[in-house]
């Protein structure tokens, strides 16, 4: 346990909020901007302290547990804050990568920099609570004060399309939100635990199911609703626009943590508490998820946008963590923590150097870039690097890898053939992604790309460019290297409560 | 056959439908204001008729603060007619409807 | 049976006075139908016994609302046959409407009767006493409520009517 | 029975149970509204611009009365002869009318400051329809309840028609009359039929006293299935409903709150609205509580139709007067989700309350910021007249994105936690069609709440301004420190609501 | 240092070096060549250490654990491992030396030896693997330094190209073989090569053959089987070195130590498909040979061939074992994992020594690759020439040299298994024969029929000595006795496979083949010709076989006409049909609807009196039970 005289998760949370406060109340942009180093710091800080001291014991209750009464009790609505096995990882990677793109946008020069910082504290502050909320009304509540600033950013200091990006990410994200919370508040009513505490709710339920036919409906409306969220296939295309179109920072937020909500909603909550109506849904989800890997993955390769390629790869690479929820195990769940994080990471890091890549050659479009690698090598190479890990090359991707791989049995034990299409994913992904290097990095310069040269010399990676990249970087291989920092917590976390769901878990494919 | 409370009802509401139709036909914004007024009779018609049959009191007084109310009903209502008019020229419904859509 | 007969003699000629005013083009003409129909309706409020209605209903909605209305019809000199003739459409859901209505009528006919009423007795809106006692018991509340009302309409007749000083005024 | 009411035992002791004291807010307001004539005309000119302080202060004090006097010994009583029941809820509405009448008399400074207008009649009018709003809460008679709704609606007449310089104000007004009358007309046949039926003595439980919602209730409660009872409910719900702005008769909400001037708006759009739904929820939960099997469906269909048209008819609209209209029949459609969900479940009160006062805050935080903007015409607010407000005045922007985040339901605002009670409270009840539909709603309000949002906030490109042509947009009015608190406290309240809702929270729903 | 330790060492050292001269020596080319230098020194020290003074061994340590899956990644040293160990660091350090000659003057040196040095890390990790998890990661890191090797050159768009196409056929390969290990996991519970032995019996035939093929997949895109073997020619675009080292003795061999490693999952009916897939190789790139002139790239024919050579060799031994009734338990190394290991150890002497040569004659010519635009180099780098020649001597199978012994224990096996394999092999055999010839006898001899060419002059040292060194393994690996004990235990299995049945006809064959095959290569390909007798004589063929009967042609149309295409295809789905029409169609329909809701408010009283008259209709409709639904 922690050894800290006050509430490591609680001052993650409110320590960007307050800065973000601090922020709104007319903090001189000076201070502003030195306070915000505290506010990305502080999460990053205390999550790896509660990675650091988080009990092996934990295994199938929470750490950190501390409880504050916001008014709704007699809902049984309490700010309920603990991590456990699933959240842990999470949670630092939460605050790795907020810390990563919190660097990232202040040195991004960014116009009315103050306002996108505030913006970006508050997504940081709702990021951490998502993980570390036990109470499932405030994980969704989270989510949605983190999403509500992804919005007004993309709008404000998005790129090409950002008003009708912004406007379509906000109907979906709201439309997949309202319908989780619509099987969320289901669930807490039907399970009369009178609590949205979940420990409460996993106990009610456990002791007194719901009838199965109800839990098919409100697993078929979490499905939908996370589905949503997470870009499932064919609710899908707000993300490639939205992310084509958000600020670096926003879609390193958004795409790397932020749409793990609903990956970890399945996990966390839809599967342990509706055990049984799971796996009416699972065939249909895999088979989305199928949709997310080959049919996106194919569409991935005909970009030529390099951000909106990006963005689509996130989209291809949800379709694994889907497919290993589907599964409906210890391992297919714990291969989805895994990838998570990596996940995370990685697509953090790729969005991060895309911008990086921008302010170079002034264009998006890959077909107009070229020979970069000549002017801006360790670009090339973070760049490279991060693309290698995205398509889950052991090495850079090691993490990923393990994800993929756990994900990958986990698919073979439960769906059989259903491997073979998710495997073929990993070789559409190294076609677009060595295309994408090559035609940015490799070969020669196009005259437009020349021409753009004259004018804007090009240089390498700048230091505080760099050091968010290696924020990220480090962690993600480290993390590879010795995968059972994180897979132990996971493992035995999941260990202890998805028998249940496992006993009930039918094959996808006959 | 007696005349009854059911007649006295049945003819309120006969005059209540009509004042109603009356609001739903005419143009002229001064006759919609009077089929109101038609309306507000009607139903102290009713209440007249109710308070007369079930003996008691209550509806008798109501109709009371029903014409004051209708009173100062028509004077503010006619006030915003006149002002209106002053202003378009018109006191047809079909030509103030610079508010729509 | 006279009673019938006055009340068959007062509700025909009420509805035929309200009718007329319905539809007449006329609003000076309307709305002295609508003083018939008045006058008929207090007919009908006599047969019910409460004379003191009759009366004031004839003063406050005869006497006053009426005249108002009249006054205005002739002040703002509109002219009745302005009116345009009924298009097709108003036409239509004019008919319609009033199908509506009629069906309404004929079900609250039907099935609203109301079967067993008292036999008529001595009204007990006939006296004059009753009225008082319950307006300044009773009823105190919303009497003093009505006095604020018509405070605050006369107020509002006046903001709305009343030439400010300072004011731009349009004509 | 004839001559009880003549008994002078009965009459003294009728005079007797009214019981002033307990309506002391109401008198005060109406003191309070006499004072300010009297003011007026004891003043000399000079000094007339302390009047509407004095009515804002005193309103003020007011309200620290009823905080001290929350709790009142008359709680759970019944004063004026069954005229009024003092409850709890009555005590919440009280303030919540209260609240908005300063507001509204906040936003009139600003507002009548850019017209040519006698002043001091609108405060008083204000005060006036304050205290009938109070009783309307409160009252547990339709004499009353009528009286106190047509004091209301003959003072929202004169204060539509206000601007009557501006004939689209009189225009709005000549709407409201009408339909107000026509509304007015109805509720009182719906009246009519019940106390006849009710007043039957021919009729098991029938009652010399029709018109007291206890002594119906017990009626309705032997009569089930009487026709022409159903029909007078029915009658009483269509008044109720043309209050509340409820589809079908909503249809009057957009032309009146455009041409209605902006604090009047305001007014209309919360004290009016919420009036309303105090009516109901006293109507539905207690007089026909007996007839929840008519009440409920019906209410559910008028819940799902508004609910629907609301944000559709929203979704293209660009004046902002017509727009937040339109999103408050929206509202209207969450607030009756929550009405029915409490017939069924009276838990759910608590759900609707806090949702009433989530949209107070929110509304006023944004008729505030409309107020600012609005120009010499009230009633043209463009959505393009807030193009570049996130620049010029953030501080207007921050509040009004506040206000619509809140309106929109967006966490972590106070409006989300009244959507996410409301739909609590209708799972609850398992009105799942509904929820559905009013998921669905949410989503297309987003559209045009972001919509405006974007305008304030997103950089936009305007066609530059041909030579000799003018911005036709009106000036930005600075914004006074004693409006600019206002605002920052409704959009912190609203933020705070969100996030901690505390012994409000508690309050409401431990009621 | 216990040898766990020094086994990490020896991983670890290359790994660093290639760090450090990452973060802090990128611009100093001097310094990445010596840490570069350092390292390989470091490896065959270390590794001499681990092959010379330690006992076979395993250890393995818990990496994850989720539910019922467990993965344990260790080490496994045995005489597999050692012999593999021994060619990667031996013929690893002669290349970094040779290197420093070759990479003189070249700007970005540093990366190229950083890069070196991280693919001597992924071999290294390759070769002491223990189980399929940890080599599938080296596996891939292998081919992560061979993409970087490969694109060394990055601004030039062939390099760009075939650097991309090598990565990607090899996913390809990988994916395969990640399904393969996915299987094997499920059917033996485990991905440990030991335990995977001790578990055998318990798979049904189908999985198991399943498992064998799938695992083969990532042989036949490493090690360049048909049809994944474009690549290979293609990855010439990299400098010379890279190519002898990787893409001729180590990395591509990976495949054959791979099938070696997993010996004991083969089934008869994939190993059947394994020796048809080897012999198909080994003869179709023989036969493409003849139709390059490019120097490296029809050495890199030959490499598929001789690849071809030891799938098969592997194929054919287990078979034989098969037939003579052995168990299917073919644990610890057996006939065809000896034929095809002792083939891959000599291969990797000459083919890194003919590399290297060519190497050096394109680096001695200003880089002219053109075989006909070469000639005349006896004279001028004598040295380069003598080794080249016993180099080619080795490959083509000339008695005595190291190359014949290998090849002549391949043939021995498809002698016994089926003559009609033994024949084709055979005429593989004389194929390159010939075609060494004629690239020996183009290059080398007669005039110079180019400035480069005109102008070359013998390598330095540093280049030269690496040659002599490889030339004498070249010679002589063919003899049990070159190797020191520690490493004979593959070579002295194989050369036993000499004495078998048939093994006079065999060698007299094999000796017949190289005979034959060289002098028709002499006899066809005069020295000093310059043209291409093929291409002179039978046009048609000659230019179907410089196109490598259009098999990359195939690739690239799948890519750009159909792969492309289809991805067009379903981005303009994506784009107008989701995305546009259904998307934005729904929302115009709401926005219709809203419209059409807005446009009800016409501002006329009279009609909204009916939405009043339409709103008691509907709650009139409630009084008569319309709602009830119930």
């Amino acid at each position: 346990m922690s050894p800290l005289p006050f509430d490591p998760l609680l001052l993650a949370i409110a320590a960007p909020l307050a800065v973000a406060l601090a922020i709104a109340l007319g903090l001189p942009k000076r201070f502003s901007v030195k306070l915000a180093y505290v506010g990305f710091a502080l999460p990053a800080l205390l999550a790896l302290h509660c990675w650091y001291y988080f009990p092996a014991d934990a295994a199938d209750g929470y750490a950190f547990v501390t409880q504050y009464g916001t008014g709704l009790s007699a809902l049984g609505i309490s700010l309920k804050l603990g991590l456990n096995g699933i959240a842990l990882p999470l949670f630092v990677m939460a605050g790795i990568v907020g810390l990563a793109a919190g660097l990232y946008a202040i040195q991004s020069g960014a116009e009315r920099l103050k306002l996108y910082l505030m913006l970006l504290l508050i997504m940081q502050g709702g990021l951490m609570g998502v993980f570390a909320s036990i109470d499932v009304f405030f994980f969704y509540f989270f989510h949605e004060l983190a999403l509500i600033p992804t919005f007004i950013m993309v709008g404000i200091w998005g790129g090409r399309d950002r008003n009708y990006a912004a406007m379509k990410l906000t109907i979906y994200l709201t439309l997949g939100a309202m319908l989780s919370l619509a099987g969320l508040i289901a669930i807490y009513v039907q399970s009369g635990a009178n609590s949205f505490d979940l420990i409460e709710l996993r106990r009610a339920l456990g002791e007194a199911p719901l009838a199965l036919s109800l839990q098919k409906y409100l697993f078929g409306l979490l499905l939908f609703g996370f589905g949503i969220l997470v870009s499932l296939w064919p609710f899908h295309t707000w993300a490639p626009l939205g992310y084509g179109a958000a600020p670096s920072s926003v879609a390193m937020m958004h795409a790397g943590v932020l749409k793990k909500f609903g990956l970890y909603g399945f996990i966390q909550i839809a599967l342990p508490l509706l055990p049984q109506g799971a796996p009416s849904w699972t065939p249909l989800l895999a088979w989305l998820a199928l949709g997310n890997i080959v049919i996106i993955g194919l569409v991935t390769i005909a970009q030529r946008d390099l951000k909106q390629m990006v963005g689509y790869a996130s989209v291809m690479h949800v379709g694994y963590g889907l497919l290993g929820v589907a599964c409906l195990s210890v391992l297919g769940a714990g291969g989805v923590v895994l990838f998570m994080v990596a996940h995370g990471l990685t697509v953090a890091l790729l969005f991060m150097l895309t911008t990086s890549i921008y302010h170079r050659t002034g264009t998006f479009d890959m077909q107009e870039m070229g020979g970069l690698a000549q002017k801006a090598p360790v670009l090339a190479a973070f760049f490279l690097t991060a693309m290698l890990a995205s398509i889950g090359l052991p090495g850079p991707g090691l993490l990923n890898f393990w994800g993929e791989l756990a994900i990958f049995m986990a698919v073979y034990a439960h769906a059989g053939w259903m491997v073979v299409p998710a495997v073929l994913g990993v070789v559409i992904s190294a076609i677009y992604g060595l295309r994408a290097v090559g035609s940015v990095f490799y070969g020669q310069p196009t005259e437009n790309f020349l021409a753009h040269q004259q004018k804007h010399p090009v240089t390498d990676l700048r230091w505080n460019e760099r050091i968010p990249a290696l924020i990220l970087l480090v962690t993600l291989i480290a993390l590879g290297i010795w995968p059972r920092s994180i897979s132990d917590p996971i493992n035995a976390t999941l260990s202890a409560f998805y028998p249940a769901i496992e006993a009930v878990a039918t094959r996808i494919t006959p | 056959m007696n005349i009854g409370l059911n007649d006295y009802l049945f003819l309120s509401a006969l005059l209540f439908a009509l004042g109603f139709f009356g609001v739903l036909l005419r143009k002229n914004t001064l006759v919609i204001y009077m089929c109101l007024e038609l309306m507000l009779v009607a139903t102290t018609l009713a209440l007249v008729a109710f308070s007369r049959y079930n003996g008691t009191m209550d509806g008798n007084v109501f109709v009371f603060f029903i014409l004051t109310v209708a009173a100062a009903e028509v004077a503010v209502g006619l006030a915003i007619i006149v002002a209106l008019f002053r202003r378009r020229l018109t006191v047809q419904v079909d030509e103030l409807n610079a508010l729509r859509n | 049976m006279t009673a019938d007969l006055l009340f068959y003699i007062f509700s025909t000629f009420t509805l035929a006075c309200a009718l007329a005013m319905v539809v007449h083009r006329n609003a000076v003409n309307a709305a002295l139908c609508f003083l018939l129909a008045l006058v008929g309706v207090a007919g009908l409020f006599v047969l019910l016994e409460a004379y003191l209605l009759a009366v004031l209903l004839i003063f406050v909605y005869a006497g006053a609302v009426v005249a108002l209305f009249l006054f205005i019809v002739m002040l703002l000199d509109v002219k009745g046959g302005r009116r345009s003739n009924f298009t097709k459409s108003t036409l239509v859901a004019g008919t319609g409407a009033a199908a509506l209505l009629a069906v309404g009528l004929l079900s609250l006919h039907t099935h609203g009767r109301i079967t067993a009423t008292l036999p008529a007795g001595p009204g007990v809106g006939a006296s004059l006493k009753g009225y008082a006692y319950q307006l300044f018991t009773t009823y105190l509340l919303p009497v003093q409520i009505v006095g604020f009302m018509l405070l605050i309409a006369m107020l509002g007749v006046i903001v709305l009517s009343k030439r400010h000083a300072g004011m731009e005024d349009v004509k | 029975m004839t001559f009880a009411v003549m008994n002078p035992e009965l009459l003294r002791a009728a005079a007797a149970s009214n019981h002033w004291a307990a309506i002391f807010p109401e008198m005060a307001l109406g003191i309070l509204a006499l004072l300010l004539l009297v003011l007026e005309l004891a003043l000399p000119k000079k000094h007339h611009g302390l009047i509407p302080a004095v009515a804002i202060f005193g309103q003020i004090g007011l309200l620290a009365w009823l905080w001290f006097n929350f709790n009142s010994i008359v709680i759970g009583q019944e004063t004026f002869n069954g005229l009024l029941h003092h409850s709890l809820d009555g005590q919440f509405m009280r303030a919540f009318f209260l609240v908005s009448s300063i507001f509204v008399c906040l936003l009139g400074t600003i507002a009548l400051a850019k017209q040519k207008m006698p002043r001091i009649e609108f405060f008083h009018i204000v005060l006036v329809v304050t205290a009938a709003l109070m009783l309307l809460a409160q009252s547990n008679h339709f004499l009353l309840l009528f009286v106190a709704l047509e004091t209301v609606t003959i003072g929202f007449y004169i204060l539509i028609s206000y601007f009557r310089s501006n004939p689209l104000s009189l225009e709005a007004g000549l709407k409201y009359l009408i339909m107000g009358g026509l509304s007015s007309a109805l509720l009182l046949f719906g009246i009519v039929l019940l106390y006849g039926v009710a007043g039957n003595p021919a009729l098991p439980s029938s009652s010399a006293n029709a018109m007291n919602f206890d002594e119906l209730r017990a009626f309705l409660a032997a009569n089930p299935g009487n026709f022409l009872a159903q029909i007078g409910i029915i009658f009483v719900l269509a008044g109720v409903a043309f209050k509340i702005g409820a589809f079908p008769f909503q249809i009057w909400v957009p032309d009146v709150y455009q041409g209605a001037p902006t604090p009047v708006t305001a007014f209309l759009a919360v004290a009016s609205k919420a009036a309303g739904f105090a009516v109901l929820l006293v109507l539905v939960l207690r007089a026909f509580a007996p007839y929840a099997a008519l009440t409920v469906p019906v209410l559910s269909v008028l819940a799902a139709t508004t609910l629907i048209f609301g944000n559709l008819a929203a979704l293209t609209q660009h004046n902002v007067k017509r727009l937040i209209g339109l999103s408050g029949v929206s509202h209207a459609g969450f607030l009756l989700l929550g009405v029915v969900a409490a017939v069924i479940n009276p838990a759910a009160l608590g759900a609707v309350y806090f949702y009433l006062a989530a949209y107070l805050l929110a509304s006023f935080a944004v008729f505030g910021v409309m107020t600012h903007l609005a120009g010499e015409n009230d009633a043209d607010q463009e959505l393009d007249h807030y193009v570049g407000l996130g620049r010029e005045n953030p501080f207007l922007a921050l509040v009004l994105a506040i206000g619509l985040g809140s309106l929109a339901g967006i966490p972590p605002l106070a409006g989300f936690m009244g959507k996410l009670l409301v739909f609590i409270s209708a799972f609850q009840a398992q009105l799942y069609p509904l929820l559905a539909l009013a998921i669905i709603g949410v989503v297309i309000s987003i559209y045009y709440y972001f919509g405006w949002i974007r305008i304030v906030f997103f950089e936009t490109w305007r066609a530059p301004l041909l030579a000799g042509e003018t911005d036709n947009r009106p000036a930005r009015t600075p914004v006074a420190w004693p409006a600019g608190l206002a605002l920052g406290l409704l959009a912190f309240t609203t933020v705070l609501l969100g996030f901690y809702q505390g012994g409000f929270g508690e309050w409401l729903l431990n009621r | 240092m216990t040898p766990v330790q020094n086994a990490l060492a020896l991983l670890f050292l290359p790994l660093a070096t290639a760090l450090v001269t990452a973060l802090f020596f990128r611009r100093q080319p001097a310094v990445g060549r010596a840490l570069s230098l350092v390292a390989a020194a470091g490896i065959v020290l270390l590794g001499g250490r681990l092959i010379f003074f330690t006992e076979n061994f395993t250890i393995a340590a818990e990496w994850l654990s989720l539910g019922p899956l467990t993965i344990k990644l260790g080490i496994l040293v045995d005489d597999l491992t050692k012999l593999m160990l021994f060619v990667v660091a031996f013929i690893g350090f002669l290349i970094h030396v040779f290197s420093i000659g070759y990479m003189k003057g070249e700007a970005h040196a540093a990366r190229f030896f950083g890069c070196l040095s991280l693919f001597m890390f992924s071999m290294i990790g390759l070769t002491l693997a223990d189980d399929l998890i940890m080599l599938f990661i080296f596996w891939e890191l292998v081919g992560l330094s061979s993409f970087l090797l490969i694109n060394f050159y990055y601004d030039r768009p062939a390099a760009v190209l075939a650097s991309k196409k090598a990565f990607i056929v090899n996913r390809i390969g990988d994916f395969g073989f990640l399904l393969g290990i996915i299987l094997a996991y499920w059917a033996f519970d485990t991905i440990t090569l030991v335990d995977i032995a001790a578990r055998l019996d318990t798979s049904p035939d189908l999985v198991a053959t399943s498992i064998a093929l799938l695992i083969f997949c990532g042989a036949v895109g490493k090690s360049g089987q048909f049809p994944l073997h474009v690549w290979l020619p293609d990855a010439m675009e990299g400098p010379t070195p890279v190519s002898a080292l990787i893409h001729a003795a180590t990395m591509v061999a990976a495949g054959i130590f791979l099938l070696c490693r997993v010996g004991v999952i083969m089934t008869g009916d994939a190993l059947t498909v394994i020796l048809w897939t080897g012999v198909v190789t080994a003869l179709f790139a023989g036969v493409t040979a003849f139709g390059q002139r490019d120097i490296k790239r029809i050495l890199a024919y030959s490499t598929i061939s001789q690849l071809g050579f030891m799938v098969a060799a592997y194929a054919l031994g287990s078979l034989v074992a098969l037939r003579n009734g052995a168990d299917q338990a073919l644990a610890g190394v057996t006939a065809g994992a000896a034929a095809a290991m002792f083939h891959l150890t000599t291969h990797a002497f000459f083919k890194a020594l003919l590399f290297l040569g060519a190497g050096s004659v394109i680096h001695a010519s200003h880089h002219e690759q053109d075989i006909y635009r070469l000639g005349g180099l006896w004279k001028k780098m004598p040295i380069t020439f003598a080794t080249f020649t016993l180099g080619t001597l080795a490959l083509a199978g000339a008695p005595f040299f190291s190359g014949f012994f290998s090849k002549d224990a391949i043939l021995l096996l498809a002698w016994q298994y089926q003559p009609v394999v033994f024949g084709l092999l055979l005429f593989g055999a004389l194929l390159t024969a010939f075609y060494m010839t004629r690239l020996w006898s183009a290059a080398f001899l007669g005039a110079p029929r180019s400035d480069g060419a005109e102008h070359a002059h013998e390598s330095p040292a540093s280049m030269t000595v690496p040659l002599v060194l490889l030339s004498i393994g070249a010679v002589l690996a063919g003899y049990g006795w070159f190797y020191p004990s520690a490493l004979a235990v593959v070579p002295t299995a194989a050369l036993a496979l000499l004495q078998g049945e048939g093994h006079t006809l065999v060698a007299v064959a094999g000796s017949a083949a190289f005979v034959f095959g060289a002098g028709l290569g002499l006899l066809f390909y005069r020295p000093g010709a310059t043209g291409d007798f093929l291409q002179q004589r039978l046009p048609a063929l000659y230019h179907v076989m410089a196109e490598r009967f259009y098999i990359d042609a195939l690739y690239d149309w799948y890519v750009a006409k159909v792969q492309q295409r289809f991805a067009m295809l379903l981005n303009f789905l994506e784009q107008i049909l989701l995305a546009g029409l259904i998307v934005r169609g729904f929302a115009g329909l709401v926005g219709l609807l809203g419209l059409g809701a807005r446009a009800l408010h016409t501002g006329s009283l009279n009609a909204y009196v009916y939405w009043f008259l339409l709103g008691l209709v509907i709650l009139w409709a409630g009084v008569a039970g319309v709602f009830n639904l119930q």
